[in-house]
């Protein structure tokens, strides 16, 4: 357990060394909300109607950015190459890049969402279902991409092609949470939709992990 | 036998859809067999040349 | 030291379905040196990664004690201090201490390479023989018994060079194993080491 | 060979030879003529019989003939998305070349037969919807699927080394299998939740009598065959092109002189 922690520590310590570049993903994330008030419209009803899909597609297209950081670099470095020669089994080292990679990009998105709510006019009880479904939400998306950046190691253009291999497998998510945040609008019950994405984390944190181990040993041991 | 469907208000979608389909399958299954027609051609091309090469030696 | 031992029976590798090299078989023991010779391209490097445990040979299968790999690259993280990184190696293979020991035991390693003065710098702004002696370091934090160096003598001055031939020659009386794919290597600065001339394949495998 | 190799020996040699790519250059090109010759022999008489036998429908009139392309392709891409993955968790598994590139040269076909299902749609949506697209729960999830399919292929063509592409590509294929059906229902909650129940796209099986049924079956059938003839053409191109360096393609013609296809 102590080898995880410390991975887990190194990996934000090199994270935290140049805290700029962790902020970059939520400018981008605020530059596309508040697009789209000036795209579409101030009205405090309009933006209300669209605000769940708003924050949540701006909170995918930002966890697309800097996935190169996740596998890539170690592999130029020739680090990941070392990771086969730990004691440690594959399936631990892979874990805790994905927990420090959470940490880094999927829970910042979730600190900031209620302030792009509130830009976008979303009442106060819809806002908490946005962060929650978002606080649900965002190791999803940190699962899928990572896994997206395990599988294209090798590939020549992986920056586009990670978001060509990772949107299609975002839509069940992106259905749930969007129509969550719109149900309580109606003030409808949501327990049903905030259970599934939580069903898809379940999912996701069990099956995900395996196959970014295969992905890997896929890159370095052929 | 009804074809007068063919000069109704909806030939031109029967018709779009029958030769886009038409279009997509042979293109499908023609490639391959170019590629490897062409791929064949320059293996032979390759046996010819060594064959003449050898020959030219002994 | 656990017992060194390493035995591959005929190992082969395809690469682009070409097949790199052909069946290979090697057996080495406690005090054991073989450098492996070869012109560009013969596949020293894939050989130590096969024999590493990082590439999966084709066919035939391997088996050997616990190893070290050191290869062209440094495998330092450019954002962290060399001290740093050597810390992460440490609990990377297996060593659960607490910060001091463990900071002391790379120190010691550092010295031993006669770079202790760098182990604050950041790996990033080094130089490539610094880089190259920060990762050769990484051989002397835990007893392994086999060593696999790629190049361990390209970017050193003549100073590292000769340090490091004594450290091969003192872990390998000391029971170790210790592969090295080199070009400089004349026979004289290794006497009592084998030699392995890896041919040139281009025929391809059937 | 030991001097009486047991049985496990001698059927691990017949499973080696048979994933020798040789061995399958040669015999995928005497079935490929059978499975050509299949597939036309149910699929003329199928569009025939769907085109100029079977009477209009009473409540769409004829454009409902576009079912009997829409429907086949849009299973066909289901089942091929689902072999794809099969075929590259069986080459990944025990690293057989022969399912691995049967893996790859399915995608293309699969995204061909989604293609067709997505235009046919349309084209079938026109005039019973009024609109090209409509964002009906199949149409929807087959286009993500089409997605899918392109990932697939993308990420097979940007890796130069063919092994790690084929085996990426495999992986991510496994994984949009998992995803499929989650996605397919999601969208089909999705649908329902904002549109209420639209007329579906199609006549339910049920209620087809059996004129109109049969000739939706003997393309779907046909469209089974196109599929096997196909992947084996596109396989044996590919092994060629990753073999022809090597001995077996050159000895080949020396083999058989006339060779089919």
């Amino acid at each position: 357990m102590s080898l995880f922690i410390h991975l887990v520590r190194t990996d934000l310590q090199i994270a935290f060394r140049h805290a700029g570049e962790l902020l970059q993903p939520l400018w981008f994330m605020a530059l596309v909300v508040a697009l789209f008030p000036l795209g579409i419209s101030p009205e405090a009803a309009e933006l209300r109607q669209i605000a769940g899909g708003v924050v949540w597609i701006a909170a995918l297209l930002a966890s697309l950015l800097g996935l190169e950081a996740v596998f890539a670099h170690d592999e130029k470095t020739g680090r990941l190459e070392q990771w086969l020669l730990a004691d440690a089994s594959m399936l631990t080292l892979v874990a805790a890049r994905l927990l420090s990679r959470w940490l880094v990009s999927g829970l910042p998105i979730v600190l900031i969402s209620p302030l792009l709510a509130i830009w976008l006019q979303l009442q106060t009880d819809a806002l908490v279902v946005l962060s929650l479904s978002l606080l649900l939400g965002t190791p999803i998306m940190t699962l899928l991409c990572a896994l997206a950046a395990a599988l294209t190691l090798s590939s020549r253009q992986a920056a586009t092609l990670m978001s060509l291999l990772v949107a299609p497998l975002y839509v069940p998510l992106l259905i749930f949470a969007t129509s969550a945040v719109k149900e309580t609008q109606a003030g409808a019950n949501v327990d049903m939709q905030l259970l599934l994405i939580t069903a898809m984390l379940v999912l996701a944190v069990t099956l995900i992990p395996p196959a970014i181990t295969v992905a890997l040993n896929i890159h370095l041991r052929e | 036998m009804n074809i007068e469907w063919m000069h109704g208000q909806h030939a031109y979608y029967i018709f779009t859809a029958y030769a886009l389909t038409l279009a997509i399958v042979v293109y499908c299954a023609l490639m391959p067999v170019l590629r490897r027609r062409a791929l064949m051609q320059n293996l032979r091309l390759q046996q010819r040349s060594k064959t003449v090469a050898a020959r030219r030696h002994d | 030291m656990p017992a060194a031992y390493l035995n591959a029976s005929n190992i082969s590798y395809e690469r682009h379905y070409e097949s790199v090299f052909g069946a290979l078989t090697l057996t080495l023991q406690a005090q054991d040196m073989l450098v492996l010779s070869g012109a560009n391209g013969s596949g020293k490097t894939t050989l130590l990664k096969i024999l590493a445990g990082i590439l999966r040979p084709t066919s035939g299968h391997i088996k050997l004690s616990a190893c070290h790999y050191v290869g062209h690259q440094h495998a330092q993280q450019p954002q962290l201090t060399v001290l740093e990184n050597l810390l992460y190696y440490l609990r990377l293979q297996g060593a659960s201490l607490n910060r001091c020991a463990a900071e002391a035991i790379c120190l010691q390693a550092l010295a031993d390479f006669k770079v202790a003065e760098l182990a604050t710098r950041m790996a990033g702004n080094l130089s490539a023989g610094q880089l190259k002696r920060s990762a050769l370091a990484r051989l002397l934090l835990c007893a392994r018994p086999i060593w696999l160096l790629d190049e361990p003598f390209v970017n050193l001055d003549k100073h590292s060079i000769n340090l490091m031939l004594k450290l091969m020659r003192r872990h390998c009386a000391q029971g170790g194993i210790a592969i090295i794919a080199s070009h400089e290597l004349g026979l004289a600065d290794l006497p009592d080491s084998r030699h392995l001339r890896l041919p040139l394949r281009n025929q391809p495998s059937d | 060979m030991t001097e009486n190799p047991s049985i496990w020996q001698r059927c691990k040699v017949w499973f080696h030879r048979w994933g020798s790519p040789a061995w399958f250059y040669r015999t995928s090109g005497y079935i490929i003529p059978w499975l050509w010759g299949l597939c036309f022999i149910l699929a003329l008489p199928g569009l025939y019989l769907g085109l100029f036998v079977a009477p209009a429908d009473y409540l769409q009139g004829d454009s409902y003939r576009i079912i009997y392309i829409h429907v086949p392709s849009a299973w066909m891409s289901m089942m091929i998305f689902a072999l794809m993955a099969a075929f590259g968790l069986i080459g990944m598994v025990w690293r057989i070349r022969i399912a691995e590139t049967m893996a790859i040269c399915s995608a293309p076909i699969g995204a061909a037969f989604t293609l067709i299902a997505l235009l046919t749609g349309s084209l079938w949506g026109k005039p019973t919807w009024g609109t090209y697209w409509q964002w009906d729960a199949r149409m929807t999830s087959e286009l993500v699927l089409l997605f899918l399919y392109i990932g697939v292929m993308a990420l097979y063509q940007s890796i130069d080394e063919p092994r790690k592409a084929a085996r990426s590509a495999s992986l991510l294929a496994l994984v949009g299998l998992v995803n499929l059906p989650i996605i397919h229902y999601s969208v089909q909650w999705w649908n329902t939740l904002h549109q209420g129940s639209t007329i579906k796209l199609d006549i339910g099986e049920s209620s087809m009598d059996t004129s109109m049924l049969i000739p939706l079956l003997l393309v779907v059938a046909a469209s089974k065959f196109y599929y096997a003839a196909v992947l084996l053409s596109r396989s044996r191109g590919l092994l060629l092109q990753q073999d022809q360096h090597k001995r077996w393609p050159q000895e080949l013609w020396h083999a058989n002189k006339a060779d089919p296809t």
